[in-house]
């Protein structure tokens, strides 16, 4: 029983925390966040270069890492700065790709030279595959695409997108270089995309590859809700030095103890955050470790809702203006919970997967 | 990052289990996951087959006949204990009155006291609550004034948990009236069958009979049932509370009322749907189920790091706050899966004539019984303030 | 008991206010002997003798000894060392340079910073940037102290110490001075001066620095930076104040559009009188300051230089 | 010409330092520590000699606790060639004062032979700015302390100091031990690539009995306190009110 990280994953976490915590600061994230490709290509050059990106992902597939917890690792670092950069997205079309034998293409991302994103959620569908509408069908050799995806996170400026489609024998993964898409940022930073297929033409990567997506999309709920823990933490050093700085009534906030009972059940539900994704990483690709991903996301969901919202509260009117880094994490943490199945898709999955023995 | 016990801990549990498998008697274990009142032969039967095991006394060092377990062990004990239903031991003589008189007691106190709390010849009760007196402990009244070789008591303890079984208590009272309040305290031990004692029972809101008060009256006790030094108590009665309390985050109890839940989901039906499916119910226990999950983690944690000598005192502030919250839940929960039946009382009918399984006709009382969990062994709100003053320490 | 006191000596000339505090602290530990080493040191060792409560000054000329090369100044004190308990010099930074080296000539450890006398073998220092303060009890024979002069009054005048002159040590020859870039400036020494004025990084420019330069002239003040903006490039290296530069405890110091790290605070919380001007109302600079203005630095301090 | 750079564990940087209760020292329990940073900038310009051609083995050397192998893994996943470790305790809150850690230095030099040590100029906890110039001593080597700038020219050193009131340069003869300051360089970030490159570089774990050097302290802490709180002050409206404020203090 050791809670500590290894020494790698120590090292990798101060390298990551020192060349954020240089380079990129509140203000250039909120510039970069909200304008098109919203994101910094030189942060994501450094990400590159430090070897980030090939965290995520196993050697023999050609990165440096690609375990759960690498994963949880980089992206509670990525929570903490609030960084935009679109690592998600990498993280889910990496996985697949490199799933599926795309060595060549995994090099590139990895390198930072090109850039792709996964297209799998549609406007009627959140965590459960078999609800896709979108087909995809071979005529005359040559694969044509249908149906509209949403929520591609990090397409913005990618060189690619893989995208997931119905096939006769499943759910196939569907190659497209320079898709069209509908860009947006996100409502707290970042890019995000649509893409609407007529009878789009792609190659085709597997026909079957439903173990490899739910494989790659909870690898990736497991990185927001690491993530989540990071923004928790920060957004929760700031609320105290806030409540220990802010003078009302000629004595700080933090000595109300309405407020300071509010900020303790705070610190408690990140304690909580952090020990489930413990959990889901020590669980992940173990028999019924999807259960631990749910319960993950399920309690993160509901923990960020609270740390958002009494955050805000307890900074009283400064929390709510767009000039103060916490309003940014705040909303992050409401809006972790829309991406990638929400607290009660998750609650769903956890039903549908059924009761696991606790005692054995 | 390393989950799982290590090999020796990992033969300890099994050890653990496979006493618990063959030694504890199963119409206890069916009382105490039902959630029926233990009688003082229960508790006195499962006490002789620990002692002879030498697993009685957990927290006790080795030469006073203790085990000699390091945090880990105390900790996979008492999960074990709870996930196969036995008792849970009253910490009064064993985890509380044990480690003070190891600490403070004199070398007499000592060798008579501690084997006969190991034999189970004295049943220890707890005075230190005052009708005046409860989070705020330091208030209490009761005095004893030193008279030749006795003190002479007067006052009242309240809430004193299981008296009825016991025949020692001990108490805080007050020996001199100056001086700070935390300085004028001390700690007495006291015969219950000594003139001018009166104990009465308190019935609480589930009609139960688990507390009571007790009265003293011009009570004599002999000087020497002083434990440390006079006005010294104060400093004893915080080494007690303080004094590692192992599962006080409730793991292994939750982890067996979400079982119990689960069984009787799968047993019950409403409105002809099974109650496993139930999207409502289904959702509050997955959500509960996470968080006991969660629950589970952070007590290993916090034992991580309390077995690396670094753990901070807000640890168990934090336990106690999250484990007593998750259980709570868990008792509304199985109450409101009940439906209509969990209105009646179980004492009104066998259990042959409930239609819902044995143990689920007292859920009711249990949820109730249970809102205690937030209020005694410091109430949640004291708990949030102990985190709060290490969180706004400059 | 005697004290053997390294005095500050910079291109000939004794450093006072550095060295007369130095002698202040020296002075509870016993009988205090000045030396005055350098290339030029006898006008040194005159004004040394001067100094209240200093009974001896020792004057050690030789050209090895100028500029402060830690080996031939550190090989002196220690052949001179068997007739003192206590080797003591201010905390400077060629007392930092030399003591410790001494100190391990000699076998003992090094107390550097010290900023309270407790006894002969007891001393308080700053410790974590001055997040803490520790008593240290040393059971070495021989004390080697540096003293944060930020921390000691400086010893009046009016001694008449008898003055001796003795020979260096032998020149080891390992190192040799090359050339210094000194600051050329009319204003005060940093850590000497009664008023201090400080840019932080809220200055945001080398030019805007003048606004700092002109109110310290205004007020007879040095000119002091936060770390900020010394790595900003607004202020000059040897103007920072904090853990990694300059101590300093003027009767004012005055804090202009610094937020006050906890390594700047270490360098200047012992001033009498803080003033600190910041836009940012939560800046912790104001948790130490006695005087704070939520303002503007770019209006307040020319009409603060103006009014003055 | 081979380098030896000693690097200390110490509390983190950023962190918050608070003053143990019973006033026996400050908290590190669970408390995140790292590289002294100034040891990382002299680690970073071993690496920039090393570049330039002029070192050509870099030695990282930790004397401390066992749990100092991790600061020791970040030397050599900036860059270092290999690693030597000296438990000289197992009581993570005990220092080892700077002349016992320049004895163990000095032995560890008499078996490296390397041509420079790269130090830095103090530790971020104990501040005693003290180890180089001991080891210097103990050596007979010359000495360069407080360096903002290291020009390494065959069997002599042009070295830029950092002193009171300016910059100072000297020439110092090789081998040397040079101690740092803080805008010598700017250090590189571990890569995971390198990071992964370090886990098997040699890392040679000693003991302090090992090398014959007794480390109990020669300093006894007596106790450790907080420093003396400033009573809070008042905020002003104006420049007006501030010289009031500050004539009546006899400020001005």
């Amino acid at each position: 029983m050791d809670f500590n990280l290894s020494e790698d994953h120590q090292l990798l976490s101060n390298t990551l925390n020192r060349f954020l915590g240089d380079n990129y600061d509140i203000e250039k994230r909120n510039e970069a966040g909200f304008t098109a490709p919203y994101h910094l290509q030189d942060m994501w050059n450094g990400l590159a270069e430090l070897g980030v990106i090939g965290a995520l992902v196993s050697e023999e597939k050609g990165g440096f890492g690609g375990s759960a917890e690498d994963i949880s690792v980089v992206f509670e670092e990525l929570g903490r700065s609030l960084c935009v950069e679109p690592m998600l997205g990498t993280l889910l079309a990496l996985r697949v790709l490199s799933d599926h034998g795309q060595d060549e293409r995994v090099e590139q991302i990895i390198s930072g030279e090109s850039r792709a994103a996964l297209a799998v959620y549609e406007p009627n569908m959140s965590c459960d595959l078999s609800a896709m509408e979108a087909t995809a069908v071979e005529q005359d050799g040559v694969w044509r695409l249908n149906g509209r995806k949403s929520a591609i996170y990090g397409a913005p400026g990618s060189d690619f997108v893989v995208v997931a489609a119905k096939t006769e024998s499943g759910t196939g993964l569907f190659f497209l270089e320079n898709p069209v898409l509908i860009c947006a940022a996100m409502v707290d930073g970042g890019g995000v995309a649509d893409l609407v297929m007529e009878n789009t033409a792609a190659e085709c990567l597997a026909l079957d590859a439903e173990t490899s997506l739910t494989s790659a999309l909870d690898l990736g709920r497991i990185a927001l809700c690491a993530e989540a823990v990071g923004a928790m933490s920060a957004l929760q050093d700031l609320t105290v030095d806030y409540l220990k700085q802010r003078k009302q009534f000629g004595t700080t906030l933090s000595s109300f103890q309405a407020l300071q009972h509010r900020a303790v059940n705070m610190q408690i539900e990140i304690e909580q955050c952090r020990s489930i994704v413990i959990s889901a990483v020590g669980q992940f690709g173990q028999p019924g470790g999807e259960r631990n991903v749910s319960m993950a996301k399920n309690l993160i969901g509901r923990a960020g809702r609270l740390m958002s919202e009494e955050s805000i509260q307890l900074h009283g009117g400064i929390g709510m203006t767009w000039e103060y880094p916490g309003a940014h994490f705040a909303k992050r943490l409401v809006m972790i919970d829309h991406q990638l199945g929400d607290q009660n898709d998750h609650a769903m999955r956890l039903i549908a997967t059924g009761a696991k023995q606790l005692v054995d | 990052m390393d989950l799982e016990f290590n090999e020796t801990e990992l033969a300890f549990r099994d050890e653990v289990r496979a006493f618990m498998r063959s030694e504890l008697p199963e119409d206890i274990s069916r009382k105490v996951i039902s959630g029926n009142e233990l009688t003082r032969d229960d508790y006195m039967r499962w006490q002789a087959i620990l002692n002879a095991k030498g697993w009685l006394a957990t927290t006790w060092e080795e030469e006073y006949g203790g085990p000699g377990w390091d945090a880990v062990q105390r900790h996979i004990f008492s999960e074990e204990s709870a996930l196969h239903g036995a008792p849970r031991m009253p910490p009064f003589g064993l985890a509380m009155m044990g480690p003070v008189l190891i600490k403070f007691g004199t070398e007499e106190q000592k060798s008579t006291l501690l084997p006969r709390i190991l034999d189970g010849s004295d049943w220890w009760c707890q005075g230190f609550s005052e009708p005046g007196a409860g989070s705020d402990l330091a208030s209490m009244k009761m005095r004893a004034e030193r008279d030749g070789d006795e003190y002479v008591l007067n006052g009242q303890k309240t809430w004193t948990t299981l008296g009825q079984y016991a025949n020692k208590i001990f108490c805080l009272v007050r020996t001199a009236s100056e001086g700070k309040p935390q300085a004028s305290i001390s700690f007495l031990l006291v015969d219950l069958d000594t003139p001018g004692v009166e104990m009465r029972p308190i019935r609480l809101i589930d009609g139960g009979y688990e507390v009571n008060e007790v009265f003293f009256t011009d009570v004599r006790v002999p000087v020497e049932n002083l434990v440390g030094n006079e006005n010294e108590g104060w400093t004893i009665a915080k080494y007690l509370l303080t004094h590692e309390r192992t599962n006080i985050a409730g793991v292994g109890f939750s982890i067996m009322d979400l079982e119990r839940y689960k069984t009787l989901a799968q047993e019950i039906k409403r409105d002809g749907m099974q109650l496993s499916d139930h999207p409502i119910y289904a959702a509050r226990a997955a959500a509960i189920e996470a968080d006991l999950e969660a629950l589970r983690i952070t007590n290993l944690r916090i034992l991580a790091e309390t077995r690396d000598g670094s753990a901070g005192g807000v640890g168990s502030s934090m336990l106690k706050l999250k484990g007593t919250q998750v259980r709570q839940e868990l008792q509304d929960l199985y109450r409101s899966a009940i439906g209509p039946r969990a209105a009646t009382l179980s004492s009104g009918l066998s259990h042959n004539e409930m239609s819902v399984p044995y143990d689920a006709g007292q859920a009711a009382q249990v949820y109730f019984l249970h809102r205690k969990l937030s209020i005694f062994g410091g109430s949640n709100e004291i708990q949030r303030n102990i985190v709060a003053k290490e969180m706004f320490r400059d | 008991m005697a004290v053997l006191l390294l005095a500050e000596v910079t291109g000939g000339e004794l450093a006072m206010d550095a060295t007369a505090k130095a002698v202040t602290a020296a002075q509870a530990l016993g009988d205090v002997t000045v030396l005055a080493a350098g290339a030029s040191a006898a006008a040194a060792g005159d004004a040394a003798a001067k100094i209240a409560g200093v009974s001896k000054v020792l004057v050690a000329e030789d050209a090895s000894l100028g500029h402060r090369l830690a080996e031939p100044t550190a090989a002196l004190i220690a052949s001179l060392a068997g007739d003192y308990e206590h080797i003591v010099a201010p905390a400077t930074t060629d007392a930092k340079n030399i003591l410790p080296r001494v100190a391990a000539l000699l076998d003992v450890m090094i107390i550097s910073d010290a900023t309270a006398v407790v006894d002969g073998a007891t001393f308080e220092r700053p410790i974590y940037a001055g997040n803490a303060i520790q008593t240290m009890k040393s059971s070495d024979a021989k004390k080697v102290i540096t003293f944060r002069t930020a921390n000691f009054d400086a010893a009046g005048e009016g001694g008449s110490a008898s003055v001796e002159t003795i020979s260096a040590a032998d020149n080891p020859g390992l190192s040799e001075w090359v050339e210094n870039k000194v600051a050329k400036s009319d204003r005060p020494e940093l850590t000497s001066a009664g008023i201090v004025v400080s840019g932080g990084r809220g200055v945001g420019s080398e030019e805007d620095f003048a606004l700092i330069e002109t109110l310290a002239d205004k007020l007879g003040a040095a000119v002091g930076a936060s770390r900020a903006a010394v790595d900003s490039g607004y202020a000059a290296n040897d103007l920072q104040v904090g853990q990694t530069g300059k101590v300093v405890a003027p009767e004012l110091y005055v804090a202009v559009g610094i937020s006050g790290a906890i390594q700047h605070l270490a360098g200047m919380k012992d001033s009498k009188v803080i003033v600190a001007i910041n836009k940012d109302e939560e800046a912790p600079i104001f948790q130490v300051a006695d005087f704070g203005l939520v303002a503007d630095l770019f209006d307040a301090v020319p009409e603060l230089t103006q009014k003055l | 010409m081979k380098a030896l750079v000693p690097v200390k564990r110490v509390i983190d940087y950023n962190v918050k330092v608070r003053v143990k209760a019973d006033g026996s020292g400050v908290d590190l329990a669970n408390v995140k520590m790292s590289m002294n940073p100034f040891d990382e900038i002299a680690v970073e310009e071993a690496i920039r000699l090393k570049e330039a051609g002029k070192v050509d083995e870099i030695v990282a050397v930790s004397i401390g606790v066992k749990q100092a192998q991790e600061t020791l893994r970040t030397a050599l996943a900036m860059g270092a060639d290999r690693a030597i470790l000296v438990v000289a305790t197992d009581d993570v809150h005990a220092d080892i004062e700077p002349l016992a850690v320049a004895k163990i230095l000095k032995a560890i030099v008499d078996e490296e032979q390397p041509g420079l040590v790269l130090c830095g100029k103090q530790a971020i906890d104990n501040d005693m700015n003290a180890t180089g110039q001991m080891l210097s001593a103990l050596l007979g080597w010359s000495q360069a302390t407080f360096a903002s700038e290291v020009d390494v020219e065959g069997n002599s050193a042009k070295i830029t100091r950092e002193v009171d009131g300016g910059l100072q340069t000297i020439s110092v003869k090789m081998p040397a031990i040079v101690t740092v300051d803080l805008r010598l360089n700017e250090p590189r970030y571990a890569s995971l690539p390198n990071i992964m490159k370090a886990k098997k570089k040699p890392l040679d774990e000693k003991s302090a009995a090992d090398y014959g050097v007794d480390v109990s302290p020669r300093l006894e802490v007596v106790k450790t306190e907080e420093p003396a709180q400033r009573a809070a002050g008042i905020t002003v409206g104006s420049v007006d009110e501030l010289i009031e404020k500050l004539k009546e203090a006899g400020a001005v």
